[in-house]
């Protein structure tokens, strides 16, 4: 059989300090340099503004954020969750991006967006409902502006691109008023583009012009499948063939991944449409707490991208630029122990939640199929008290 | 007031009036604008409501309910049509895994009233995939209502309430039916949690009162069950006509109700009998009228085939002496 | 030749078996290569049939079914994986229009002898979309066929059958019971036409035999069943369990015979019991049995609500109390 | 709301005679001359090779095409047929692809290649019997190789892409031997390609490199919905986006249509993968005998693109180079009568299938539930036709 032309390189060549893909906007090197280049002026001047406070912060996210995967995956093995997707290697790519966004856009992440969540102030423990097997969904979208997470790879995307057009309807894009223009920003997978939904969304956010960010983090892989098995030309190609503009960042540097999210919302908010963006970044742990990616991938892949450690280039920033305040760097630790602490007490504590829960919100109003049902279990379950003292 | 109106037109009727009474109602679908639908449903709603609310998408059917959510989301309330039954599959991703569940998801945080209008079942001579009753494939899923009019004023208050309802619901309109004409009576929009609840998105009703046999049907196969009990009334046979609006809920209290008192039951629809709408009748029937029924429940539908080409098509269809046949096998009991 | 298998590594076996004894059969879908299937139940497959005949596909589940019915097409057999129950949909279309209905629509002279693997059923502590069981979903529509083993020994046979057999085939795969074990014995490869009318694939099987009350049953709730079954025999009660195997085709001609010598009937299954493949056992039985039954079938399922978060699921999952149940109601009328 | 920027002018502008998008690939003008420019050498010298004979064969089944379409257009009209959806205006695109084909590969159409049928050589009488309602299929497969018209917008395209993917795995791509090395064609309209399944097909012909030629013809209409309800961009863009070699040719020119289609099919055919071909054309009629075009477009577009017409524009070139043979010319006339009348007389004939046929092929090995039905109607079928002399 004929091999295919990826018109990409292997994602793990030899032993290159930058990253080996082109284009590929960045604005700080692996080592933490900041990178000025004529053609990534535009972006450099997105985060002149941004202060050693801002950077501290981008670090403390990203560091939480860390430290929620680690005490995540560690619960999952206590036998605490039912299952952890980690998000190691992609804390710049998320972190940076939800930093660009107002209070009054909205998120439509996949499953694995804890930095964007951390960002957007979505309570940890909330975040592990879902994973717990406890709830669903876990927190209250309204309230910070992030819808739940989905599982069904792409279907979100269309989602996110139809509350998109409804923003338009609103009168909430163009108005010039930077507290009143929305958008959206979706985020999802390399394996996800292969979906039909994400190419309808593509589809209709041109279309209709619709003001969303598609937010798509090649981490190389989707489970076991390397980025060769989804697309022979490079993914952030996919949005241009639709009419979007597109980029690809380095989704390892959080200052790069900031301004083209910065550049997309802007052109979003102003009436200018939808943007596909490709952070192009790395899954450092397995795909899940279930997947073992020894079956699949290079030990030598893995190093390699190690040494692009997306917390060791801000932290190498703020060394070369803001000194490092060991004690500011001693108290984000207590934060983020505590952070571990908490995790740890209270997510143990996250217990069933009424077995009656089971036939709530099934519908809106009342279904006779649902009341029969739950009124048949209720007496089921107190029959079976009453003789056998349990229910089961 | 009321008007003659056709079936089709009722629906218009219906959706204008929601358009009109609630700003966040919107039309979406394959060429629901200028052309006005294939069938001529959203005939002029474009032109008066403009083409923000009533909208021409691009040919996606997930593409169409997909979006359709993320506007419900928004706080919008869009009414979706898909231009055949058998073009409804495209989207059959977004409306199992994600319109259905997602009220639940949130545990009632979010609510997604989205209403997907389906043209369906057969009789019009069309090709493939034009013609098909895929109602039980939505009906088994949780989360969904699936409703089906039979009678121009049902599917204009039926059509009403369903995007006014706070629940997604799966509209199946007989599409055999649109031309044929009745007496529509308006009355007030109704709100959110009336229309939810509202009898005609819940509960059946006898479009014909009898004693000796209940015939069971909904949407287009209403009309067969009025005709056989006609049918039948002249052979001294005195069938009631059970029309259940709705698949999901089933109304079996008021079908149980009916067969308790003719101790006979036949259950009509044009979709595949075998796992249809109708072996959950039989199946409730069965169960809950044990010591009224004299006879087993039979059911006439669709055969367990494709739908056929258009010249074998009333061959596959429950047809009036098919009813009638199965009426005298339950009498014969 | 007989071994001690686990469930899952029966599959694998008799996928092996498929691969070997025929060249145009073929493994695909997400993860099956390398990793073996999140399951691993293709494990090693691609190692010893190599990439082209054990194919990672890309992330998209039409376009797995969609290249795997034109694959079928140009002489090929293949047999997709769908990772779990919850993401069959985005290929519902291609399964519902497509392979069910190209026989039919060429008028036999094309054939589609495409396989789809889905694991599926809960009881694993999955998260959402995870854990249903969505074969009722396939069941009605003609042109398909839908099975689900229960044993490591019809897993082995089954999978080998339906991947012989020249019609296209639902495989649904108890992943509950993957890790369960059961000695297999092997046996010929199955011809095209002996494989397609092979007991296996259309005849209900006799898991234990009794006489008070007839379980019926299939994949993951066989198990259920015959516990039930027991607790039922120290009181006293010989319950029959019946193991459809097949959903379409039903085989009521075993169920019915032996409910004509029980009298009773409980069906028992995972999936929501509205509309489920249970409706159409117990419409069948009621019908066929009417003068033999001395109670209502009764139905013990799934509820009509999505599967719900995995802390709640055995109080969702038809428990063997709950059969036991059941079985009291129906001996008690 | 803002507007959508397209990327391409209205289909309508005003009178120009060069058809008005750019790229585009053209060898013969509107008006019958060849166009001479450097950038179309290549296509030029891949019609080099066709003699005035190929001319004319290509003519005659054009002419046929539209004698075909027109008198089942007029079938209907007289309730002869359920249904006709007419290719008026596509022929060009059509017999133009068709001729370029080898005997040995395979077509996938959708429901509107008349033309391709017609070149393929499917009986006209067959190619009836979908519209006629009286079979959903109606021809041999296997015997022009050419798969049954599908319906269901873009679910063919997956097919044919499987199709390839076989036909790689029967090692009958890049053997260099011109009678074994196999491609397939897949036909689809504008519309087809914002579904998902036509995306899904690109990627998996892309990742696969399948020998597989994505024939897009866009005739500016779906139904009611001008292209731009379904792209921003240029449509022959979308191939390139999965990494797909496109190129837009003028569809109502039968040559340049050639072209491309032989270069795409040399590609498949000697392992270089799949080829994205947008066909500019136009829907001269309306979508089907149920629609009323003069519901949503304008006579001036019809009228400018009447003045495109792709057999006129053959007819032109065959004056311009090859005199113009009256006694041939009228041959095609009597040839295309005789069509008519052939249709006229066969396609009342074609009745109903026997009831029967309704439960045959619904699986290829005995199915309980058929079986049983089955046995039922035929019972109750007799039982009838005691009681009562007829059936209904
Ligand atoms: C429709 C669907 N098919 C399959 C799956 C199973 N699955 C879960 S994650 C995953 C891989 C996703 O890869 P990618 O989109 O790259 O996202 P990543 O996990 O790398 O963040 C798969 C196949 C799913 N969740 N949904
Ligand atoms: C999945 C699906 N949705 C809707 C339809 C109804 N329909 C038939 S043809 C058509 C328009 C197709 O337009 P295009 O793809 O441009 O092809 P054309 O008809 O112009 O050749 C539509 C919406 C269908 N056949 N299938
Ligand atoms: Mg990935
Ligand atoms: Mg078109």
């Amino acid at each position: 059989m004929p091999h295919t032309p990826t018109g990409e390189p292997d994602a793990a060549p030899a032993d290159i300090a930058p990253v080996d893909v082109e284009p590929l906007v960045q604005l700080v090197s692996p080592t933490g340099e900041r990178v000025v280049e004529p053609d990534n002026a535009g972006y450099r001047s997105r985060v002149d503004h941004l202060t050693s406070e801002d950077l501290r912060a981008l670090y403390r996210d990203m560091v939480l954020t860390r430290r929620f995967d680690d005490e995540a995956t560690a619960l999952q093995r206590q036998g605490e969750l039912a299952l952890y997707a980690q998000g190691r290697g992609q804390e710049a790519a998320q972190v940076g991006s939800a930093y660009a966004l107002a209070p009054q856009d909205y998120v439509f992440p996949s499953y694995r967006e804890h930095g964007v969540l951390q960002a957007r102030g979505v309570d940890p423990v909330d975040r592990l409902r879902l994973y717990r097997g406890q709830d669903h969904g876990g927190w209250d979208t309204e309230a910070h502006n992030v819808h739940l997470y989905t599982l069904v790879i792409g279907s979100h995307v269309l989602h996110a691109t139809g509350y998109a057009m409804g923003i338009q309807r609103d009168g909430a894009v163009g108005t010039g008023d930077a507290a009143r223009d929305a958008a959206v920003v979706t985020y999802f997978g390399d394996g996800a583009t292969s979906q039909g939904d994400v190419s309808e969304a593509l589809v209709f956010a041109a279309v209709n012009n619709a003001p969303v960010v598609f937010f798509l983090q090649n981490n190389q892989w989707a489970i076991s499948e390397p980025t060769s098995r989804q697309s022979r030309a490079p993914l952030y190609q996919r949005g241009e063939g639709f009419g979007i503009p597109s980029v690809r960042v380095d989704g390892n540097d959080v200052l790069a991944v900031y301004a083209v999210t910065a550049e997309a919302l802007e052109r979003a908010h102003s009436g200018g449409g939808p943007t596909f963006i490709e952070a192009y970044t790395y899954r450092m742990g397995a795909h899940t707490t279930s997947d073992d990616p020894s079956r699949y991938r290079e030990r030598a892949e893995e190093d390699y991208w190690a040494r692009r450690d997306p917390i060791e280039r801000v932290a190498a920033l703020l060394r070369a630029e803001d000194g490092w305040d060991d004690d500011w760097a001693a108290g984000i630790d207590r934060e983020a122990d505590a952070l571990g602490e908490r995790l740890r007490t209270e997510v143990r504590q996250l217990g069933a939640p009424p077995t009656a829960t089971m036939f709530e919100h099934v519908y809106a109003t009342e279904h006779a199929q649902v009341q029969t049902e739950r009124a048949w279990f209720e007496q089921y379950e107190n029959e079976t008290n009453e003789t056998t003292g349990a229910t089961r | 007031m009321s008007e003659t109106l056709t079936f089709a037109r009722a629906i218009t009727e219906g959706l204008r009036s929601a358009l009109e009474s609630d700003p966040k109602v919107l039309v979406m679908g394959e060429d629901v604008g200028r052309n006005g639908g294939v069938f001529r449903v959203t005939d002029g709603l474009q032109k008066d409501f403009g083409e923000d609310r009533v909208v021409d998408t691009p040919l996606a059917e997930s593409g169409i309910v997909g979006t359709a959510i993320g506007l419900a989301l928004r706080g919008y309330r869009p009414v979706c049509e898909i231009q055949f039954d058998g073009f409804v599959f495209p989207a059959y991703d977004q409306i199992t895994t994600q319109l259905a569940k997602m009220h639940y998801r949130s545990r009632g945080r979010l609510q997604v009233p989205v209403v997907i209008r389906i043209p369906y079942g057969g009789g019009i001579g069309a090709v493939e995939h034009h013609s098909e009753s895929p109602e039980a494939l939505f009906a088994h899923t949780p989360g969904l209502r699936v409703v089906s009019p039979s009678t121009p004023q049902d599917a204009y208050d039926m059509i009403r309430a369903a995007v006014a309802s706070p629940d997604p619901v799966l509209f199946f309109e007989p599409k055999g039916r649109y031309w044929s004409k009745g007496e529509v009576a308006a009355g007030p929009y109704p709100t959110a949690q009336a229309a939810g609840g509202a009898d005609v998105l819940n509960r059946a009703r006898i479009a014909r009162p009898g004693t000796d046999v209940t015939l069971v049907a909904y949407g287009p196969t209403v009309a067969t069950a009025l005709k056989a009990a006609d049918t039948l009334g002249a052979e001294g046979t005195s069938a009631e006509v059970v029309d259940l609006r709705a698949i999901s809920p089933l109304d079996v209290t008021a079908v149980a109700e009916s067969v308790r008192r003719t101790g006979r039951c036949v259950v009509v629809h044009e979709a595949p009998t075998f796992l249809g709408s109708g072996a959950e009748v039989a199946a409730r029937v069965s169960e809950e009228c044990f010591y009224s029924l004299e006879a087993p429940v039979l059911r006439v539908g669709g055969f367990h085939a494709p739908y056929p080409v258009a010249k074998l098509e009333h061959e596959y269809l429950p047809s009036v002496d098919r009813v009638v046949d199965a009426v005298d096998r339950v009498l014969a009991h």
